[in-house]
Parts: structure tokens; C-alpha cells; sequence
């Protein structure tokens, strides 16, 4: 096997990480926010349920999901997960959204209670207060958490590999198998690091560009 | 004819009774100062003119019509609420600008908004009538015609709100300051920009609720002078201050209040010369004039 | 190359680490969660014999030769099927015990998959790495199928009852003693398929001076007894090789 | 298979959680500050080799590291890991000290220069200085990161199972298999979320003893 | 004789001259107030007195006695800086108190700490003592009877400490507050408990870095009423400041500084009210008095 072959075949897993990253976000980064409103409800049983779940789900580790999210249809409903990429897929979508809808709630409560009421004095409607005056405040305040979060992200799609989801660490083992040599892991731990270190260059940037007012 | 009259207004907060039944008067181009103790209630007072808390019980009269009650308006909607609310402006203690538009845009942001919703209505009336006259002749030329009317008027209105938005900043002097943010502007310079904003939509009465007590003993100055400049025929303020020798000076009538009753009312030389009641002597004898 | 001296290395160490999976008859749990089975038993008895002390150690049977070639273990004794392919990294010592594929069904899908070729569309399950995937790759119909490729035998089991997957194909001796048991009463064995036939031996590290040692011990094992005696035990003698020759 | 058998199995996994975790923790956090003074140091190539080292651990996937701490070692240096817990928890203990240790140095950054300098004023040695003025209130803002890693670490514990160490979720899997059923997975999530309610009690109780002073 | 005497004090910030050689002169009991505008070297003039700045070039004189040259004493051991620097006291700005310690043991935390080394330190040298004589009959009782005394001394000491520190905290008007913490205080109170905090190491000369201007105006009145009354034919002080009044009112000796160079000097009559150099008749202009 040639070094091209090697990463032709890194290439592949590393493709399949992109596409559980990207989809993650997609999908998490709205859902956390119905998550995080279902949670400052003014209604307490929606606010106690969507608490208790962001409790459990935030409490127990990503992998005990996966395999539940992957087995329970299939064992308890008689009605099997048709594709494993779908199960990680959705495994990934609940976690994320979870850990988002809590950044969400403090960004969201930690907008002082005058902005809102600023902007009822001068006549807005709660619509036009939260799209024009607290969003891009609370964006810029959950900035630094949500990077975090998605670096994280990104190292923890190698958990896609539980349910033999041919992600990068996945076809770097299996690399490593046909070369009998360490070397892939190595590689694979590159593809990681620049993977990440593009993440921090483009937050650092967007934070930069949030930068323009203080407060 | 009283431009604000304020009757029985009663505010409980979970059974703490805040107020206990306000009533006063206001003629236009009068500034009233109200002063008490903290705990009084002066905040929940101006509050509940703006709406931002409901009063339990009590009526408020805007040239003598009826606009609000508390025992009928309970479920007033949000639309409903927001015009009423239009007949006040409030500053806060607080500034409570808005940090991540620039000062302009802090005074243009709501006046906009409302020209925008405006015209957006507007819009779809033409359409909706374009619609309705769809086979009449030359109903599309008319209608392409009010289209581009709107949008003139639009843009126009823009301009206006801007040109009005510059003569605040020059009132309040900030005229240098256009383009800056608020995080780069002085305790007195935020204070100012949130005078000038809520200036910006005209309304009846412009209520403070201690303008200056967040500001440095040297910035207070600048605040209560460009307060001072705002003092005319047309323009009624009320002014919540512990600021009594400001409040001496530029008020038309004078509230002291003491938990939750107006324990005091008149002209400033009554109020603070010839104290009727025991507690308002005992109260200005420990500020400070 | 110190893979020469592999039996001077185990002695040292006084213990032979066993690369295995769980899987039922040759290496699993006792009620007390104890080791047994007939790979067990078995290699229990030739570690006595050489004076070494026995450890299994549970492994992802997909990463077997890394572990054995970064010592992590020292042979893979776990009903491991001979073929070319393995020959090229690991040491064989003599065969043992003769197995063939099984492929696994739901009794409800059985009258649906009876021939290879009606598996041509399905999703197949088998352990990543073992003969089962070989014998999926070698098939012209099997090959066209989706590979599953799980980490134990067991979790064939698993997938095939939770509906992940559509049929599994693995060892038959270890299919025989799950199959319509239990939790898995409701799979059976497609006895109308026959995949290769094929020879369990236990692998070594490659140039290992290891497996002649073990071979002596088997020839002298099975020669005294010892061996059909545990292979009855687990009900499987008849798939045991005479080794006497 | 009853269900004694299953909670005795689960309780054998989750004590190899445990021992993880509590090997990660007391290892790791000492570590973590060698890492972090090192961080700081005004040797350059320390500074920079200590920061570059932080940045590789704190990029890539743990799996990845726990991968490579337990094949490198027979495969490059012909020299086999003994103990597949002995390599994870290496793996761990590196994992952690570095998190650790950013976490160290954005505390005892924000301790204001000031604090150091009334020390020296009032002749006091770099060593008291540390000890008796900014360590305590380098404890108290790094509780609440500290805290968030640490419940992470507990989840992080599943990660074991990737090399066959049998903690958790591993005997939870194979009580699955043993009784075809998903409880034990479900049983495994409420260890999960006990020991966490538990970690969190406990830090929220240290927060509020620290809480005796402010700023 | 002179207690402090300052020759040629210069101190670069990579290749930036702040100080531009410093001399002056302070007799035991005076009072030295700097005045001068922002960025003319005033902080780093007292940073460098206390040695948180190595000064590039300068001479410092106590007693008469060099105790510190720039140009030879650039490799000072930590040890021998901090007694060096234990002739001075610093007061900053931003008080720098220690949160985590109530009142009391801010004060007495450093004085505690020396007596413990010192203990240390001798209880050091009884042991060595013991190991050379411990053959010698009746070393043992010696020994035994030196350990208790070495206990006794180290109480009395924490005592005295203790003592000094209320002491102090009555002279700063603080008796009431002596189990609160800094975030619990006023920033007047915290200011007058870094006084105290200064003035329990007993240092020499004591020097203020603005010590108000961290303040509201209405709390700076306290502190420099303390700072005021601690003015005694003992104790010396150097008071960086822009209360102009208060130099004038307490200080004997004022110095304007400007651009890193002393541009007058002289009794406060002097500076204020005939000033020689035109640029500090410029400064004295435009700061109110
Ligand atoms: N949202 C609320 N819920 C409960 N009690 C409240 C609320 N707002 C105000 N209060 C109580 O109402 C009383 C009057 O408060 P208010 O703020 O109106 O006083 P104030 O006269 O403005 O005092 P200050 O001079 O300190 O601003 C206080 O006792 C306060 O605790
Ligand atoms: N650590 C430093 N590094 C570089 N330049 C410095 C440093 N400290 C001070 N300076 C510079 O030295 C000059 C004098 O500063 P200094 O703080 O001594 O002025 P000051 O007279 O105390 O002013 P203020 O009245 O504002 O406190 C300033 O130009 C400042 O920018
Ligand atoms: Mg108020
Ligand atoms: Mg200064």
C-alpha cells in the first residue's frame, strides 16, 4: 500500500466525519434554540420536561446514546434503524442540541431585562425586540461557547465508530490493519488537528468581527 | 384641561402593596418632580405610566379621555398596549441603549421600525385593492403608481427620522459622536443619547426615573442641564430625582411621596419651603440641598 | 528478528496472553463470570503443560493482528479460521477442529433467504476481520450484498435481532450453540447454504518459535484424551481433527 | 438471567469507571499545573514546546490518543503495554492535565496583576505570594470550569471500552447481548446520571463555601 | 540630614525615557506631594522608589547610606530587594487589598509571615546548636528550654501584630469593620484598610499613588482626612496627586513634574502661588484648586 492509497482511504472517513459534522450542525444549532425557549417556558411543564431531558442527555455519555438511539427501534418497537449513519446522525442531533439549548438560555438570560424593556418603552413588538435588539447580543455573548462546543464536536464524531460507522479513526484502523504500521493513526490525528485549527481561525475571525461594539 | 390625570392607582406585588392609590394632575409644558424615599414607589409609579408593570387598580386620563383601566384593560393586546404606550417616553436610570448599534442608529432603530411596518401595511392594502379592481381598466398602472408613491414616502420618512435624529444629537450635544458606539461614550454622553432617543417619537410626556443617580457627581451636571434645556411650553416631564436642588429649580409642581401615598403636592416653594407634613420636613431635613 | 525468541519471552513472563472474543462454545462466561469453553479448557491445559499461566484477554477481533504484532497479546486462540491471506502475518500451528460458514437468519425471514443468491440485496452482518468477511468477499452474490462489519461475533446476534441487519454469517460451530436459544430462539441456520469448509488453528506471531512447542503439546494432548474429553464436554466432537497423525 | 446478575455485572463495570476516573483526577490535576507553569514560563522553548503539546492533546479526538498510547509502545519500541487500564489511564492523564492546565492558566492570568505587586510591596517572597495570596483565589475561579471537566471526564470513562477495558458501558453491551435486551444500557445511563448528580452536589456545595468572599 | 535622598533616577520603557533624571531630597517627617500631568512619570517615579520598576540608571540614598545603585545593583537576589524595599510603603490606586482575607488579616497576613520565617529561622539555628553540643552535658535542657522560649516569643509577637493592627484600624476609623471583607467595604474603607495595611510594616517613607482617585467624590473627603492625620514629625510620606487643595493644605514640599523631569520644585507657596516655569502656571491653570 502506497502512501496515496493510504490517504485515498483516509480521504473517505474523513469525508464521512465532514458529513456527520456538518449535519450535526445543521440540525442541532436550530433545534437547541426550540430546546432552550421549551426550557424558559412560561409554562411549567413544558420548562420542567425540556429540563429534565437537557439533564439526562447532558448527564450520560454521547456513546451510551448512539448505541440506544441504534438498538432501541429495532429491539423494543420491532422497527430497525434502516441506516447506521442516520442513528449516529440523530444520536449527534439530540446531544448537540442539548449542550447548544443551554448555551443558549444563558446567552439569552444573561441579556440585561432593560434591553427588553428599552425597547417596549419605544414601542416594538416582542418580535422586533428579540430580532433587532437581543439577537446579535446574545450571538455575540454564546460566541466563545459555541466554538468551544464544535471543536468538541469534531472529536467526537470518532464516536460514529461504536456502531461501525466507517469514520476517520474507523478507516485509519483499518489502515493501520493493512499496513501494519501506526502511521495512519498519525495521519488521522493531522487531518483532526487542521480540521480544528481551521474551526479556530474562522471563530477567532467571526469573534474579531463581533468585536466592533464592547458589552 | 389637565393633559395627564392619573386617578387611584394601586399596584400590589404579590401582595405587597407598592402603591396605595395615586392621584395627581398635569398640565401641558408643567414638569413635575417627585421625590421620597427609597422604597417609595417612584419607580413602580413611572413604571406603571409606561406600562412596563399593570397596575392593580386606577385609571389614567390623556387630555381628559380615558386611555387606560386598570380593571377593564386587563387583557389588552400587545398592539393595543404599545400605542397607549406611545403617549410616554422613559429614560432610565440605566441608559439602557442598545450597545451594538452606533448612536444614530440608537435613535433612528425604532422611529424605522414603525415606518417600515407602516409602509409594509400600506403595501399590501394596494395590493389587496389592485387585486379587487384586477379587471378594471388601467387598475395596474394605478396600482404600479402607489407602489412607487410608497416607496418615495418611504424613503422620505427615512430622511426625515434622520434629519430629526441629528437636531436631538445636537440638542443633547453629541453631535461629534454620530458614529460611535455606546460602549465609547461617558456615563453623561449615554444619558444624553437616551434623552435624545426617546425624544425621537414625540411623545406627550417624557418620564426620568433618576437620570443621574448611575453618573458621576461630575457628569450629573451636563445631564441636568440639557433636562433643563428640554423645559418648554409644549414639553411635559415628569422627574423622578434626588436631585432637590435641581428639582427646586426647574419643576412646575413638586410629589413627595412616603410609602406608597403622595404625602405632599404643590409648587416647589410649598414643597420645600412650607412642608405642611411632619415627614416631608423630617425627609428634606436629611438630604442635602 | 526477536520473534524467534518468542517462547523464551513468554517464559519469561510466566503467562501466555490469549487474544479472544466472547463467543459460546469456545470462549465465554460462566454464571460466575468465569472464563470457559472449549478453546479454554484447551488452551488451559497446553499452557500447563509448557508451565505457563494462562490469560484471556478480550479483544476487537477486527484489530487482532495489531495486537498480537504490538504484543499487546501473544496468540489468537479463538476458533480462528486458517486461510492464505492470515498465513501472510501470522503463524499457524496444526489445525484442530474443522468448521464451515453459517449464515444466520429471523426464523420469519427464512423462508426469503434460502439461497446465496436471494441474499444478493440484503444487509449482512459478520465480525470485521474474520472468515465470515473473507467468505462474503469470495462469494459472487454474498460480495454484492451490504457489509456490516461488527466487532464481536455476538453482536451479529444482536444486530440481526434488533432488525439492523438481514442475515449474519459466522462460524457454525458457535451458531449451533446460540441458534434457537433463549433470547435468540426466533434465529435459524439456512442449512440449504454451504459456504467453504474450513480449519480452526491457533495463530502466532509470524517467525514464532512458538507453535512448534504448541503443536507437540496438542499431538500429546489429544493422543492421551484430554482433548476429546473437553470437546464432549462442550458437545462439539465431532468437529474435532485427529491430530495423531 | 436475573436481575441481580445484571446490577452485579454493572456494578463490577462501573468500579472500573470509578478507578479511571479517580486515577484521571488524582494524576491529572497535579499535572495539569506543571503543564500550566510550564504554559507560562519565560523560557521560550519551554513556553512553546509545553503550548504546542497542549494544542496536539486538546485538537484530537481522545480515542485517537488512547489508540496510540496503547499500540505504540509494542509496535514502535517493541516494548507491549502490560495493562490496557495502565494505557488508558496514561491516555487520560495526559488528556485531562492538558485541559487541565489551560484551565489553570486562564486563572491564574485573571488574577490581576495588582494582588502580585501589593505582595512584593509589603516584602513578601514569590513563593508566599503564591501561596498565600493568589492560589486561594485562583481555586475559586477555576471552580466552575474545573467542575464542567471533571463531569465530562465521567462520561469520557466510555471511552475505555475502545482498546476492551471493561468498564460501563462494555459490561452493559455484553449484558446486553447476554439477555438480548436494551435495559442494561438504560440501567448503565442511571450510574451515569447518579455519579453526576453526585459530582455536581458536591461542586456546587464547593462553590458556595468559596462564595464567602467575593471578586 | 536627609532620610531619603533620590540622584539622577532614569528609567527607560524600551527606548521610551519616562524618567528623565529624578533628584530630590526628603527630611524625616515631611510630606512630598508630586503633582504633574497624566503620563509624566509621576506612578513610575513611586513604582521605581519601590522597586516593582528597576530603574535604568539612579541612585538611592537612606540615612545618607546607599542603599541601592542602579548600575550595580541590577543582579539583587530577591531576598536582599525585599528588605531594600522594606524601607518604603506603597498606597495604590486601586487599593489592592486581598479578597480572600477579612479586614484583620489583611493587615496582619505579610507581618505574620516574617515572624513565622524568623521562628523558623531560629528554631533552625537551636537545632544546629543542639547537634554541635550534643554531647556536652545539660545541651538538651538548654535546647528544650530554648524551644519554648522560641514558642512564647513567636505568640507574644502574633499578640503585638494583632494589637498594632487594631490599633491602626481605629486610627483609620475601621474598629467596626474588622471581620468584613474588601467586597463588603465602601472604596473609601478599602482605601483607608490599605493604609493601615502599609502602615502596619512601620516602612520608612510611605508613599501614595492617587490614593483618591479611584474614588466617588464624596468618599475621597475620608481618605485624605486620614492622610492627613497621619502626618507626624515621624512619619514621611510622598502623595502622588491632582487634589490640588489638599497638596497645598498638607504638604511641606511639592514637586510638578513634567515629561519625566522635575520642572519645579519648592514649598507649596512657592509652586502654587509663584510659580517660576511658565509650563507649571499653565498646569496649575487648568487644574481647579
Ligand atoms: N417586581 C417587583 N416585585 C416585588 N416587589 C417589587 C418589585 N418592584 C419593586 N418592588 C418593591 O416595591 C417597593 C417600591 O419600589 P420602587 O422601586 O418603586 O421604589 P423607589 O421609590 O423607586 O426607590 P429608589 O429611590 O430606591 O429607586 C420596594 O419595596 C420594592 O422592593
Ligand atoms: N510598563 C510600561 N511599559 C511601557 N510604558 C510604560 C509602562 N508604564 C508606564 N509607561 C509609560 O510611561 C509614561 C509615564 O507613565 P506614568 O504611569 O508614570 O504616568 P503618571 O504621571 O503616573 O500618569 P497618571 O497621572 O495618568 O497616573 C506613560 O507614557 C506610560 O505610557
Ligand atoms: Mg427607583
Ligand atoms: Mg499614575
Amino acid at each position: 500500500m502506497d502512501f496515496g492509497q493510504i490517504m485515498l482511504s483516509l480521504a473517505q472517513g474523513f469525508a464521512t466525519t465532514c458529513l456527520l459534522f456538518i449535519l450535526t450542525l445543521i440540525m442541532s444549532l436550530p433545534l437547541g434554540l426550540i430546546i432552550a425557549f421549551c426550557s424558559m417556558s412560561k409554562i411549567k411543564p413544558i420548562r420542567w420536561l425540556s429540563r429534565t431531558i437537557v439533564w439526562i442527555v447532558r448527564g450520560s455519555p454521547l456513546m451510551l446514546q448512539i448505541i440506544i438511539v441504534f438498538y432501541v427501534p429495532g429491539l423494543v418497537f420491532n422497527y430497525p434503524m434502516e441506516s447506521r449513519m442516520f442513528a449516529v446522525t440523530v444520536a449527534f442531533v439530540i446531544n448537540y442540541a442539548c449542550y447548544f439549548s443551554e448555551i443558549y438560555r444563558g446567552g439569552i438570560e444573561s441579556i440585561p431585562k432593560g434591553q427588553y424593556e428599552a425597547g417596549k418603552v419605544l414601542g416594538m413588538t416582542s418580535t422586533q425586540i428579540f430580532f433587532k435588539v437581543v439577537l446579535l447580543q446574545v450571538i455575540k455573548r454564546i460566541m466563545p461557547p459555541v466554538s468551544n462546543e464544535v471543536i468538541t464536536l469534531v472529536k467526537d464524531t470518532s464516536l460514529a465508530r461504536i456502531i461501525s460507522v466507517g469514520e476517520l479513526i474507523k478507516s485509519s484502523q483499518d489502515m493501520m490493519k493493512a499496513t501494519a504500521s501506526i502511521l495512519p493513526l498519525f495521519y488521522s490525528g493531522i487531518f483532526y488537528l487542521a480540521f480544528n485549527g481551521i474551526l479556530t481561525l474562522l471563530f477567532n475571525y467571526i469573534e474579531k468581527k463581533l468585536n466592533y461594539y464592547q458589552g | 384641561m389637565a393633559l395627564l390625570k392619573v386617578k387611584n392607582m394601586r399596584k400590589d406585588f404579590d401582595g405587597l402593596e407598592v402603591l396605595k392609590g395615586i392621584d395627581f394632575e398635569l398640565n401641558k409644558g408643567e414638569v413635575l418632580a417627585i421625590i421620597g424615599a427609597s422604597g417609595s414607589g417612584k419607580t413602580t409609579l413611572l413604571r406603571c405610566l409606561n406600562f412596563l408593570e399593570t397596575p392593580t387598580s386606577g385609571e389614567i386620563y390623556i387630555d381628559d379621555k380615558l386611555i387606560y383601566d386598570a380593571q377593564k384593560d386587563i387583557d389588552l393586546s400587545d398592539a393595543q398596549l404599545r400605542e397607549k404606550r406611545l403617549n410616554f417616553g422613559l429614560v432610565f436610570q440605566q441608559f439602557n441603549l442598545f450597545p451594538q448599534y452606533n448612536v444614530l442608529s440608537n435613535i433612528t432603530l425604532a422611529p424605522s421600525l414603525y415606518i417600515k411596518a407602516d409602509i409594509k401595511r400600506k403595501k399590501k392594502e394596494a395590493n389587496l385593492e389592485y387585486i379587487k379592481n384586477l379587471f378594471k381598466p388601467g387598475a395596474r398602472k394605478i396600482f404600479l403608481q402607489k407602489r412607487s408613491d410608497l416607496r418615495q414616502q418611504a424613503n422620505s420618512m427615512h430622511e426625515d427620522i434622520e434629519k430629526l435624529a441629528m437636531k436631538l444629537l445636537k440638542r443633547v450635544g453629541l453631535l461629534d459622536k454620530v458614529k460611535s458606539y455606546p460602549c465609547e461614550l461617558s456615563g453623561g454622553q449615554c444619558q444624553r443619547l437616551a434623552i435624545a432617543r426617546a425624544l425621537a417619537l414625540n411623545p406627550k410626556i417624557l418620564c426620568f426615573d433618576e437620570p443621574t443617580s448611575a453618573l458621576d457627581p461630575e457628569l450629573t451636571g451636563e445631564v441636568l442641564k440639557v433636562i433643563k434645556s428640554l423645559k418648554s411650553k409644549d414639553s411635559t416631564m415628569i422627574i423622578v430625582t434626588h436631585e432637590m436642588e435641581f428639582a427646586r429649580k426647574v419643576a412646575d409642581k413638586v410629589i413627595y411621596m412616603a410609602d406608597g401615598v403622595i404625602e405632599e403636592m404643590g409648587t416647589p416653594s410649598e414643597v420645600f419651603g412650607n412642608s405642611k407634613s411632619q415627614k416631608t420636613r423630617a425627609f428634606l431635613q436629611k438630604e442635602p440641598i | 528478528n526477536n520473534n524467534k525468541k518468542d517462547f523464551e519471552y513468554v517464559t519469561k513472563k510466566g503467562t501466555l496472553v490469549i487474544g479472544i472474543t466472547n463467543f459460546a462454545p469456545m470462549n465465554y462466561k460462566d454464571d460466575n463470570g468465569k472464563w470457559i469453553g472449549f478453546d479454554t479448557e484447551f488452551a488451559e491445559a497446553v499452557c500447563a503443560e509448557l508451565g505457563l499461566k494462562a490469560v484471556f484477554q478480550e479483544i476487537d477481533w477486527d484489530t487482532k493482528e495489531v495486537e498480537l504484532k504490538s504484543k499487546t497479546i501473544d496468540c489468537i486462540w479463538n476458533g480462528f479460521t486458517v486461510n492464505d491471506e492470515r498465513k501472510e502475518n501470522v503463524d499457524f500451528t496444526k489445525s484442530y477442529m474443522m468448521n464451515e460458514q453459517a449464515v444466520v437468519v429471523k426464523a420469519s425471514n427464512a423462508s426469503k433467504y434460502t439461497s446465496l443468491e436471494s441474499l444478493k440485496s440484503a444487509k449482512i452482518a459478520a465480525e470485521g476481520g474474520s472468515a465470515g468477511v473473507d467468505a462474503i468477499k469470495g462469494d459472487e452474490y454474498l460480495k454484492q450484498a451490504k457489509l456490516i462489519s461488527v466487532s464481536a461475533q455476538t453482536d451479529c446476534l444482536l444486530e440481526l435481532i434488533s432488525g439492523t441487519s438481514d442475515a449474519a454469517v459466522m462460524d457454525y460451530v458457535m451458531a449451533m450453540s446460540y441458534v434457537g436459544k433463549g433470547d435468540y430462539a426466533d434465529l435459524v441456520i439456512v442449512e440449504s447454504i454451504d459456504l467453504a469448509y474450513e480449519e480452526y488453528a491457533i495463530g502466532f506471531r509470524k517467525g514464532s518459535n512458538l507453535d512448534e512447542k504448541v503443536n507437540e503439546v496438542m499431538v500429546k494432548l489429544y493422543k492421551d484424551g484430554t482433548l476429546l474429553e473437553i470437546a464432549q464436554k462442550y458437545d462439539i466432537e465431532v468437529q474435532l481433527l485427529d491430530l495423531s497423525k
